[in-house]
């Protein structure tokens, strides 16, 4: 088949069937999210003041933890691309970025429910949750210069740019919205990670390495998809200029 | 109690409708490869 | 001169330029013909350092592109499509901004001259805004050669113009020419291209396809010996 | 040094272009005496309370008149492919930065300058801070957010929707410059006595005005790649 001498071109290796490794990678992932579902509701204790409800700690911090590594997989790859300019770094930033936008969504969600149990309001703007939102936001922007039109290599160097600057912007955005909470809202916010026991602290490192698992799996797959459907514009190019001639 | 489960639930759902929608688009693009193969055999 | 080996250029998914290779000597003058798509355009961005090459080798002036390329741009001058023009300038705050940044010598004399050259004396204060396509595009020329190029390249410069503008723009072409300039020109007017060039070459699929002496000055020739290798490509 | 020179010059070009143009500066000084305006409908200025807000108000008036310059920065380079012209031209890359920068923050100034004083004046404002404290604020926290947003501003234009894309982009990298000048320029205005604290939120926008700046400087060849 003449269509597709360009693979190795493009230094990428297709394939679009699910192959065995997929379903081992899958099917641990699965696994550990039960595992982690027994841990949360079973074995770990309840915590004293606040109750069961003190569990929603272990998804909202396993899912902020690897929003933020997903993030961090964005900037990497995109100080990779601009340095390599080779396209798979761009493709795992893209997936990376969607998947960290979905994990974000999460913790948006189950922020303000934790807020609503803990502290009786649906919203604080207590630091973590001023970051979150912030980040979410810059997510949200990085998304948007994805949709714009153009060739891809102008958008992946658009996007990377963008990845770097937001990535960086994190760890202020934290810092200053921690100082600034810290002088205009004192005590509204007592400290959730206080004292943990043992088991606690084994349910939340499980739970975080199940969803960091997860990731992987989602990026993974990701990464399968967004290949095939450069195949596809491939394809489609070639048969373009076929026509054409 | 509600709450844990209600924060429970929407984490999982999201997550594995997150999953559902990466299947479809999957099947998508390969039907379109599949079918651009056989058409231009 | 000008020495391209194996010049890629890929927009997007789309291979443009394929391993094109092209030597050009001083004071040449040539003309870069071709059916439409075929990538001439894009050679010419490459030259004039706008695009950055895929991969391949580009030494103009005896540098390469990747070492130094301001030095390059000092001795490159480079007329696109578009005018590059502010329209709420007049020609003489266009021409002296450009300059500036080219660092001309004596700048407003120079820009004078070169506006009285190409016949706008008469409007030298005017903001571009209200000119008709033949001034602007004397105006870009002016604008073009404003630093004393070495080199020239000339995007379709002859599309639009009246009969005055084509006559000064070639005078332009021609007396840089006696003063040693090299000459690129893209361009889809045999009639021109013919008066004006010693050399032609015929970008195809993104590479030279053909490369040869203009030996007939004459719009007939030319185009008889384009349409035996382009055939019914336009 | 030559750096410096042609961005000086780039900058002198825009100056210039908006002096004979008259479009963007007009139209963000009226922004910004409408939403003054405006704001003396929704609170009221003859109440105490409303004092309050005037800190909040500088920013507001001169974060969303600014955006409007910003916007203009770069789609009027698009025109005519003008910003080709200076990338052929033997300058750097930083250059073009530099020069769309000084020549936003100077418009920015302009209208804060016109702006903040009319705004201490329709809402009867009585300032008896320090006012060297209050320009150093204001000056850095300009700085800052016209700094990421000039660069900004070149990644959303190349976008069709760049007018709508540079708010969504800006507001969310700007953050902490924004959290920091507010802070600041309230303790400047309601508790002169406190002003160490003002120093120390200067510090952080100072802060991040060097890294964001820093960072523009070295990825603003990528943008300028065609």
């Amino acid at each position: 088949m003449s269509f597709f001498k360009n693979e190795e071109e493009l230094g990428l290796n297709l394939n679009t069937r699910t192959t065995l490794v997929n379903h081992i990678v899958y099917g641990i992932a699965f696994a550990m999210i039960l595992v982690s579902a027994y841990l949360i509701f079973i074995y770990s204790n309840i915590e004293k003041t606040m109750g069961a409800v003190q569990k929603i700690f272990y998804v909202h911090v396993g899912t902020a933890w690897n929003a933020l590594l997903a993030f961090g997989v964005v900037f990497v790859c995109s100080i990779l691309y601009l340095a390599t300019k080779k396209r798979i770094y761009d493709v795992y930033a893209t997936v990376a970025a969607e998947i960290g936008v979905v994990f974000i969504i999460i913790v948006m969600l189950t922020g303000p429910i934790w807020a609503r149990s803990a502290w009786n309001v649906w919203w604080s703007w207590e630091p973590k949750l001023t970051s979150a939102l912030i980040l979410f936001f810059i997510y949200i922007a990085y998304t948007m210069i994805r949709f714009m039109d153009g060739s891809w290599d102008k958008k992946a160097r658009l996007c990377a740019v963008f990845g770097i600057i937001g990535f960086i912007d994190v760890p202020i955005v934290y810092f200053a919205s921690e100082w600034w909470g810290s002088k205009f809202h004192p005590t509204v916010v007592g400290q959730e990670g206080g004292g943990l026991e043992g088991n606690m602290v084994f349910a939340l490192v499980f739970t975080v390495f199940a969803f960091s698992f997860f990731l992987t799996a989602l990026i993974h797959k990701g990464v399968r998809i967004e290949k095939a459907r450069i195949e596809l514009q491939h394809m489609k190019d070639k048969i373009a200029e076929k026509i054409g001639r | 109690m509600t709450f844990l489960y209600t924060a429970y639930s929407i984490t999982m759902a999201i997550l594995f409708g997150y999953i559902f929608y990466l299947g479809s688009k999957q099947t998508k693009v390969i039907k379109e490869i599949e079918s651009l193969k056989e058409l231009y055999k | 001169m000008i020495k391209i080996q194996k010049l890629v250029k890929k927009m997007g998914n789309k291979m443009i330029l394929r391993n094109l290779d092209l030597e050009v000597k001083n004071g040449e003058t040539i003309a870069v013909l071709g059916p439409n798509g075929a990538g001439k355009s894009t050679l010419l961005k490459v030259i004039a350092t706008l695009y950055k090459p895929t991969s391949g080798k580009v030494m103009i002036h005896g540098i390469d592109l990747n070492e130094n390329l301001n030095k390059i741009r000092e001795k490159t001058g480079y007329l696109p499509h578009a005018s590059l023009l502010y329209e709420h300038f007049s020609p003489l705050e266009n021409l002296e901004f450009f300059g500036k940044l080219y660092g001309v010598k004596d700048l407003e004399k120079r820009s004078k001259e070169l506006i009285k050259q190409v016949g706008l004396a008469f409007f030298m204060n005017e903001p571009v805004k209200g000119f008709s396509r033949g001034m602007i595009q004397r105006v870009a020329i002016a604008r073009a050669i404003i630093h004393n190029p070495l080199l020239l390249l000339l995007d379709e410069p002859h599309t639009g113009l009246d009969q005055k503008a084509v006559g000064i723009l070639n005078d332009v072409v021609e007396t840089n020419k006696q003063k040693g300039m090299t000459t690129l020109m893209v361009t889809h007017d045999f009639k021109q291209a013919a008066t004006l060039c010693d050399r032609a070459i015929i970008i195809q699929r993104g590479i030279v396809s053909d490369d040869f002496p203009i030996e007939v000055r004459t719009e007939e020739w030319l185009l008889n010996k384009y349409n035996e290798k382009v055939g019914g490509e336009n | 040094m030559s750096i410096l020179r042609n961005a000086l010059t780039i900058a002198g070009k825009d100056l210039r272009a908006e002096r004979k143009s008259k479009q963007v500066l007009p139209t963000m000084l009226v922004f910004a005496v409408l939403v003054i305006v405006v704001f003396s409908f929704a609170f009221d200025p003859d109440k105490e309370s409303t004092k309050a807000l005037i800190p909040g108000l500088i920013w507001i008036v001169s974060i969303f008149s600014a955006i409007l310059g910003l916007n203009r920065s770069f789609i009027s380079e698009l025109k005519n492919d003008n910003i080709q012209g200076m990338i052929i031209a033997p300058v750097n890359s930083i250059s073009i930065f530099l020069g769309k920068f000084f020549a936003n923050f100077v418009m920015i100034l302009i209208v804060q300058a016109i702006a903040i004083p009319m705004l201490f004046l329709l809402f009867d404002y009585q300032f008896n801070g320090s006012l060297p404290w209050l320009l150093l604020t204001i000056f850095t926290g300009t700085f800052g957010f016209v700094g990421i947003g000039s660069f900004l501003s070149a990644i959303a234009s190349n976008s069709g929707i760049s007018e709508m894309l540079l708010p969504l982009l800006l507001f969310p990298i700007a953050t902490p410059a924004l959290i920091g000048i507010v802070s600041a320029t309230k303790i400047i205005l309601r508790h002169p006595d406190q002003i160490e604290k003002a120093y120390g939120w200067l510090q952080l926008v100072g802060g991040y005005d060097i890294i964001f700046f820093g960072i523009c400087i070295v990825l603003f060849d990528y943008i300028l790649e065609v």
